[in-house]
């Protein structure tokens, strides 16, 4: 209770009941959607940006939910990871919205009400307020509610094309996630009966290496790989997240494999970190590797534009789990393993933003040629110049070329890998980026060849769409370019020995 | 043991034996509606046989009754479902001959 | 009291685990996709009862009944989720005459 | 001596139950073990003195879980969906023997356990008065760790958007896909006019008692979507229309209704808190929100996506 004041007020609990409430009016009617996303996306990342200044100002925040501080309750935990995790889910959550607003609103005043439309709006709030509701918890039961919760909106999401193929699709994402959410409360149940509570922090101050806690964390990490799409688990990311239309695969993309993998770095960065052991985190580390290369070939051998960047979704969420075995794992903290920790974690913010772009302007080219066949774009650069350019933009941030996100992610990943002695780590690093740029310079050759003009058919895209996508691209290189301050706000809360190392 | 112990015993134990039986007929009928025939009759007779046997030893006649209107939910809703489920596992060809005749 | 080899909450614990691996059983094994949802239902329910009986470890305390409160809620989000896959299984098998996944190919897609 | 043998048999039965249910030779039968299971299940949530959970786990994990089931099964099989075959032995038995290992380890977890831990219990017992219901289940669900709750019924109406997207394009708006089993005069008619009355005052007690005794919104909402289905599978009611404004009111009041008071708390300092006087009174006004949504909800998570259009002689 020391640290919370009653100042601190109704920010984390506007964060989730404001998507909510949005949530519940979509869910009577439909009319009121176009008025929800403008208000949405404009009240929500506001209140994220206010809750992130406000950790930047009072430091790490607990605020017992209720009246019932942990053990008996649940409170929110706020410290510079998850504002910062909230104000990227606010960013990407208001463009995906606005970009989203004329495909699943009313057109015109009498419209009729349609089946996507009415579910895609509320469906996205619900995962908005489930993604805050996950990077507020300081409970681990709560994270499994809030995941589930997420996952089924996602699944949801999945299937809301209706063809055949993404139904399978969205049963396969449906049977790895649910699995991994039971994997993940299994865990939890075991951490309760050794500790007495579900409060990470307090488990935090109690956890020892015993051998229930270390089964208990080797369950939550299966179950939350599986969800994160780790490799070998990621065979259902790519027909799930390029079958969805492309405003849901951008969140699903984007987003909802973070929110898994922010669970594994909270377990083994703050609750637990004394339970990790060597073996665990170098298997992350392997298996982060594995899919960093094995889903570059992959994305470098599909024909059709979404699938190159859902298998390079794969590859790219391969790299986060480097950060086990370089800021991670039990004994004394290395000097660089702040610099490590911080790298993973600005990688995931970049991705999100240069992923969702990506998805988006795959959505303005399948709507610009009814297709996205990779083969199909040439001329595009010509008929599309500002989403050519921001896939384009969003690509050197995947590529981790200056001075993007990805650039200062990967260089502080690299950095960590020299200081540590662990080359292999390096080289896989340095592989990866080399096979970005196969994969993403092949969709825009075609893009820029002008050959064939006369025979492609581009229908005419309203320019504001083109600049949401643009948007999202540029803030993921802005996230480089201005590194230092994500850099300084993500070590708000941390404990000391992660802080201290890289200056 | 007094007389209400034995009625008890005697009750209990032939609820038990038309338990066995309905549960004999669930494992060795052939098909659904043969078993759910033997499971809602001799289970729910049973069950208030068990009823009764343990009506008699309650303390207060309100929990006795209560018990009772166990029994009597249950078997309410036993009939119901059983209806329910014999509808359901008509074969389909049946099932259409069903449908046709009623419309 | 006399020393029992086991308790009935480790009793009830040890039920649980082995619930969730016939559950998994059930869950890896099957092709058919309503076989592999009685399967998750059986693992969440043996993750349910080892969770509840950690919480009746000291009878004389009484129930613990935090464990009890969120398997209520691990229950409601679990028949939440079969509801849902039971939607999607029924579509596609309306959809493609099958109540199984296609096999995967690493080429995914439609 | 004796208690722990009774468990041990249950045990023993729950664990064959599971593994017919798991292994049957045929889909209708491992369901219908599935229902048994669930039930078996009940019985060893009472030996836990968790009746609360027996109850859910009865209305919920057995009766309606298993309705779902066997609802799906008999739509697949009016679809012809061919039934499996599984994999090579040898795949089969190597998964078998994952499966096993998986479960040690977990088994392995439950042995190296403290038995002597105690749990949240006494804190519960602590605050239980200032909670403003005497059912600690109830006080923890909705008091101690109500937001948990709060997501939770929102967590349902996902699963129903979810169904609900994916009805035809063209039978959007309509009724849901519900068939109806009874002849009219019909046993099931019949059933379907008598055992409503006694069902929702079984569902409304639930509730009510819920504050004191095991029971609760979810519990007693189960009862009552149980009894709607009833009605309507027995051509009493039918379905309504998804477009329904009465109908999509009715889905969100309870979590609205929910978030409303826990915004009021954060508005005055703290989310979610209930003033100790009023909590009582506030408790029970949300569980009869939940109530109407969890019912709503369930029984159309039950009824299916929108399929068919204005059914002919059926009044709305």
């Amino acid at each position: 209770m020391a640290f919370f004041e009653a100042s601190e007020g109704p920010w984390p609990a506007l964060l989730i009941g404001v998507p909510l409430l949005a949530a519940f009016t979509a869910i009577v009617t439909w009319r009121a959607a176009r008025l929800l996303i403008w208000s949405g996306a404009a009240v929500v990342p506001v209140l994220s940006v206010v809750l992130l200044a406000r950790v930047i100002h009072a430091g790490g925040l607990r605020l017992p939910i209720g009246g019932w501080a942990p053990p008996l309750g649940i409170a929110f935990a706020v410290d510079g990871l998850s504002a910062g995790f909230i104000v990227v889910t606010g960013l990407v959550m208001a463009g995906v919205l606005l970009f989203a607003l004329p495909q699943f609103t009313a057109s015109a005043p009498g419209a009729a009400e349609s089946r996507a439309g009415y579910a895609f709006v509320p469906l996205v709030f619900l995962a908005w307020a489930a993604l805050n509701a996950l990077f507020l918890s300081g409970d681990l039961f709560n994270l499994y509610v809030a995941l589930e919760l997420l996952t089924l909106s996602a699944v949801a999401l999945v299937a809301i094309d209706g063809r055949s193929g993404t139904i399978a699709a969205a049963i396969r994402y449906a049977l790895f996630g649910l699995f991994g959410s039971l994997a993940y409360l299994l865990g939890a149940a075991l951490l309760y009966a050794v500790h007495g509570t579900l409060d990470m922090a307090l488990i935090a101050e109690r956890a020892t290496a015993d051998g229930a806690t270390v089964i208990a964390g080797a369950l939550m990490t299966a179950g939350l790989a599986a969800k994160t799409a780790l490799f070998p688990f990621h065979a259902w990311l790519p027909p799930a997240h390029s079958g969805a239309p492309a405003p849901a695969s951008a969140i699903l993309s984007g987003l909802v494999p973070k929110a898994s993998f922010y669970i594994i770095v909270r377990i083994w960065f703050d609750v637990m970190p004394q339970a990790a052991g060597t073996i665990m985190p170098v298997l992350l580390g392997v298996l982060g590797s594995c899919a960093i290369i094995y889903g570059s070939v992959l994305a470098i051998r599909q024909e059709q534009l979404k699938l190159v960047i859902a298998y390079s979704t794969v590859a790219q969420l391969g790299y986060l789990f480097l950060i086990f075995p370089l800021a991670g794992g039990g004994g004394e903290p290395q000097p660089w393993a702040a610099g490590a920790w911080t790298g993973g974690i600005i990688h995931a913010f970049s991705h999100a933003l240069a992923k969702a772009a990506m998805f988006l302007c795959a959505g303005l080219f399948m709507e610009a040629l009814g297709h996205d066949r990779i083969a199909g774009l040439r001329g595009a650069a010509h008929h599309l110049p500002l989403t050519v350019f921001a896939f384009a933009l969003a690509g050197v941030s995947l590529m981790g070329l200056p001075p993007s996100g990805g650039f200062t992610a990967k260089y502080l990943l690299l950095t960590a890998s020299f200081a540590g002695g662990q080359i292999g780590w390096a080289i896989v690093i340095m592989v990866g980026g080399l096979l970005a740029a196969l994969y993403l310079f092949r969709p825009l050759t075609y893009a820029f060849t002008r050959r064939g003009l006369e025979e492609r058919e581009f229908a005419r895209v309203p320019r504001p769409r083109q600049v949401i996508p643009l948007l999202l691209a540029g803030l993921s290189i802005l996230l480089g370019i201005a590194s230092a301050a994500p850099y300084d706000i993500l070590q708000i809360g941390r404990p000391h020995a992660a802080v201290e190392g890289l200056e | 043991m007094s007389v209400l112990d034995l009625i008890t015993i005697l009750f209990t134990g032939a609820g038990t034996v038309f338990f066995i039986a309905g549960t004999a007929g669930l494992l060795r009928f052939p098909d659904t509606h043969s078993r759910l025939h033997a499971l809602t009759k001799a289970d729910h007779l049973g069950l208030g046989l068990i009823a009764v046997g343990l009506a008699v030893q309650v303390a207060s006649p309100l929990l006795a009754l209560k018990l009772l209107l166990v029994w009597g939910l249950a078997v309410l809703a036993a009939a119901t479902t059983s209806q329910l489920i014999a509808r359901v596992a008509l074969p389909p060809h049946l099932e259409r001959q069903k449908e046709n005749a009623g419309q | 009291m006399t020393e029992m080899p086991v308790s009935s909450a480790q009793l009830f614990g040890l039920c649980g685990a082995a619930l969730i691996g016939i559950g998994l059983y059930g869950f890896i094994a099957h092709r058919h996709l309503l076989r592999r949802l009685v399967g998750f239902n059986v693992i969440g329910s043996g993750v349910f009862l080892l969770f509840g009986s950690t919480g009746y470890r000291r009878v004389e305390l009484g129930a613990d009944p935090v464990p009890q409160a969120l398997v209520i809620t691990g229950v409601v989000v679990a028949v939440s989720a079969t509801a849902l896959l039971v939607a999607l299984i029924i579509r596609l098998a309306q959809l493609t005459g099958s109540a199984r996944l296609p096999e995967e190919s690493p080429g995914g897609g439609r | 001596m004796m208690p722990l043998a009774f468990d041990l048999f249950l045990c023993g039965l729950v664990l064959a139950v599971a593994v017919a249910a798991v292994s049957g030779r045929e889909l209708f039968g491992s369901i219908v073990f599935f229902i048994v299971y669930g039930l078996l299940m009940a019985l060893a949530w009472v030996r836990l003195e968790a009746v609360d959970v027996a109850l859910t786990e009865a209305a919920i994990g057995a009766g309606l879980t298993g309705l779902l089931l066997v609802g799906a099964s008999a739509r697949l099989r009016r679809l012809q969906a061919p039934e499996e075959e599984t994999g090579s032995r040898k795949a089969r038995a190597a998964t078998a023997i994952a499966c096993l290992s998986i479960a040690g380890l977990i088994g392995a977890a439950v042995l190296l356990l403290d038995p002597r831990a105690p749990g949240l219990a006494p804190m519960v017992d602590c605050s239980l008065a200032e909670s403003g219901v005497g059912n600690p289940v109830t006080a923890v669900l909705l008091n101690f760790r109500a937001y948990d709750t709060l997501l939770e019924s929102t967590v349902l109406l996902v699963a129903l958007l979810g169904v609900w997207s994916l009805s035809d394009e063209r039978s959007w708006g309509g009724h849901g896909g519900l068939r109806q089993y009874a002849r009219p005069g019909g046993v099931l008619a019949t059933f379907g006019r008598t055992l409503p009355a006694i069902g929702l005052i079984i569902g409304v007690y639930l509730v009510w008692a819920g504050s004191k005794q095991p029971g609760g919104a979810f519990q007693g909402g189960t009862v009552l979507a149980a009894v709607w289905l009833l009605m309507a599978v027995a051509g009493v009611a039918d379905a309504p229309r998804v477009s329904n404004r009465l109908l999509r009111l009715g889905l969100v009041a309870g979590p609205a209704l929910f978030l409303a008071i826990g915004m009021a708390g954060a508005m005055a300092g703290d989310f979610l808190r209930l003033p100790p006087e009023h909590a009582g009174n506030l408790i029970l006004l949300i569980e009869a929100g939940l109530t109407v949504s969890v019912a709503v909800t369930l029984a159309l998570l039950v009824v299916g996506p929108p399929q068919r259009d204005l059914p002919h002689g059926e009044p709305s």
